[in-house]
């Protein structure tokens, strides 16, 4: 095995209705300071972690939504969401943020890493993947 | 008057809006907080469980619709926002409060 | 009215306690008396003095502690819970030989009795929890 | 308002994967003391509590089921079972245990207070309290 | 080898176990603990989750099994019963573990 | 094999940290190497010395002590969550000016970066939770 894994971190939960969202994109930002090939799966209620116009002004708790913007910048190369979660929600794409990436090595650049994927493909990330974290 | 139920549950997660709605009387106030939230909205496959459930008034709670992105024009026709002041007003209005967790 | 509020959960993993908190504050600044706030399950890690949450976040303890001082609130965490969760003050500390406490004022642990006598005098008890 | 108020325990949550259940059954038994009008009710996975046979030797946890047995002992006067819960988990009464009740002033008995209800009397019981207790 | 699933979530309360077998590839093996064990009884509402999944494996920590009551004969056919050495084993003999929470 | 454990709950509430300590006992007892044991979210709340469980149950932070010192197990709560949730060493004690501790030795306060090295070293991740 390679020095390389592939980390796969899996979101399943709503956010601000517990922490686990916001916890989990701390690792994610730590992890950032270590080598891995890193991608984000958001899947069931996890895919309302990235719905656009989040404000907690009101209910006096940390918007996390800019952070999840900056994971380009972490070291953060793919973010999927499984398709069938985001329809069941009556939410399509245009609902998301979007996170841009830039590998600044090679200046290659990405507008857009969030993907919306199939079941079938969710299967199969997750099955590549060498670690998943659970939250 | 009939009571309150409190739903703070996404409807995607666990059954505890089916269930409030099923074990609720006719006239009963529900009351979406929290994750619960998301059952409010329009369009999506827990809509029915709303818009299907006759004789019974259902509430939002405001700050938390904002935080998860829930616009106004989002919601399910009928549902009413509530600030927490709206919160304790209906508490109080009804004759008990339960926590359908 | 007379209310009573019950909390499940403890500070930041569940919103219960945000919630618990903008109801209680809602119903005092509307007139209404709160007579008791119950902490019990995880609910008694609400009362530690310990934390020290990121400066750019909600302090949940001290939120609590201001709200009491102002409105002379009874912040009651349940003895049988705290003792399982590690939540202790002077009198715990001797009773059961541990060395430090960690109870913040003016929460004060006592037994299920005051949630009994809550629900039995208020005219409403409220839950929140998980 | 009368002294007296009609408390309802409702358990919504199986036993053993969290605390809830024991804890809920703790303010039962510390509430005996106060002359309150006690029911318990058991719907979607709080059937589950009532369940015979639990043994948990094994798992190193306290096992409960013993202190459901003594409920009647404590001034409950009712234990109540949603009849759609049970079924849809392939349950029958037969399952469950049986908890006596007996008024010491009066002398009368009761062999069995766990009653298996179907949902409106579930709604009706509910409705009737004057607290409900969640956990 | 295919990956080792975990569900600790009642099929009543959560849709945990469902997703676990949506999610995972043919071949995967699906243990179901705490909560969980709730999945494996013969005769429920949920049962086709189990019984009408093709090509996964299933096992079921005893310990927990007893701790709620589930004798061995009313579990589903094909679900096997392991200790907490058979979880260690499982975890050791399969490409990874993911807790489906 | 080289395994870690991941835990997101605090004890008692849930039966999450049950599991997990059954599971790494059993690793540990057939042979294997539990790298160690990463504690997150409300799983921080194991490493409290202050907790006095009642006598007829298990007490959920002496049995981590015992395998640990069987083992020499590494014990580690993540800083960040310990912040937020009231668990303190001497050092973040002095660094946050709290007035006691209540960290259970062995457990250590570190950081995430534990987590993700025990990912990257170990040969499996075990995660437990609610």
């Amino acid at each position: 095995m390679s020095d390389i894994k592939k980390f796969m971190y899996l979101n399943r939960r709503a956010p601000y209705g517990t922490i686990y969202a916001w916890e989990s994109l701390e690792v994610v930002l730590i992890g950032a300071a270590f080598d891995q090939e890193v991608s984000l799966m958001f899947a069931d209620d996890g895919v309302y972690q990235l719905v656009k116009g989040c404000d907690t002004s009101e209910s006096d708790m940390k918007n996390f939504m800019p952070t999840y913007r900056t994971l380009g910048d972490y070291g953060v190369r793919y973010m999927y969401v499984d398709q069938a979660s985001l329809e069941a929600r009556g939410l399509t794409a245009d609902d998301l943020i979007e996170v841009a990436w830039e590998d600044w090595e090679t200046e290659e650049e990405v507008d857009n890493i969030v993907e919306v994927v199939d079941s079938a493909k969710v299967t199969e990330l997750m099955a590549e993947s060498d670690v998943v974290f659970s939250f | 008057m009939a009571d309150l139920f409190t739903v703070n549950k996404s409807p995607f997660e666990k059954n505890s809006l089916e269930n409030a709605i099923k074990f609720s009387t006719e006239g009963a106030s529900i009351l979406l907080i929290e994750d619960g939230v998301y059952g409010a909205s329009k369009g999506t496959a827990c809509e029915s469980m709303i818009t299907g459930a006759a004789g019974k008034k259902f509430y939002a709670l405001k700050s938390d619709l904002k935080a998860r992105g829930i616009a106004d024009d989002r919601l399910i026709d009928g549902v009413e926002v509530v600030d927490y002041a709206g919160f304790v007003e209906l508490v109080c209005s009804t004759d008990k409060t339960q926590a359908w967790l | 009215m007379k209310l009573s509020v019950q909390i499940n959960e403890g500070p930041y993993q569940h919103q219960a306690t945000d919630t618990a908190y903008h109801f209680t504050k809602a119903a005092l600044e509307n007139g209404h008396e709160v007579m008791r706030v119950f902490f019990y399950h995880d609910g008694v890690l609400n009362g530690t003095r310990l934390t020290t949450p990121p400066q750019d976040d909600r302090h949940i303890v001290n939120r609590w502690v201001e709200l009491a001082e102002k409105y002379n609130l009874d912040l009651v965490l349940c003895v049988a819970a705290a003792q399982r969760r590690g939540l202790v003050d002077d009198g715990e500390a001797e009773r059961n030989k541990k060395n430090a406490t960690n109870i913040q004022e003016p929460f004060r642990i006592s037994g299920l009795g005051q949630l009994i006598e809550a629900a039995i005098q208020s005219d409403r008890l409220v839950v929140f929890g998980d």
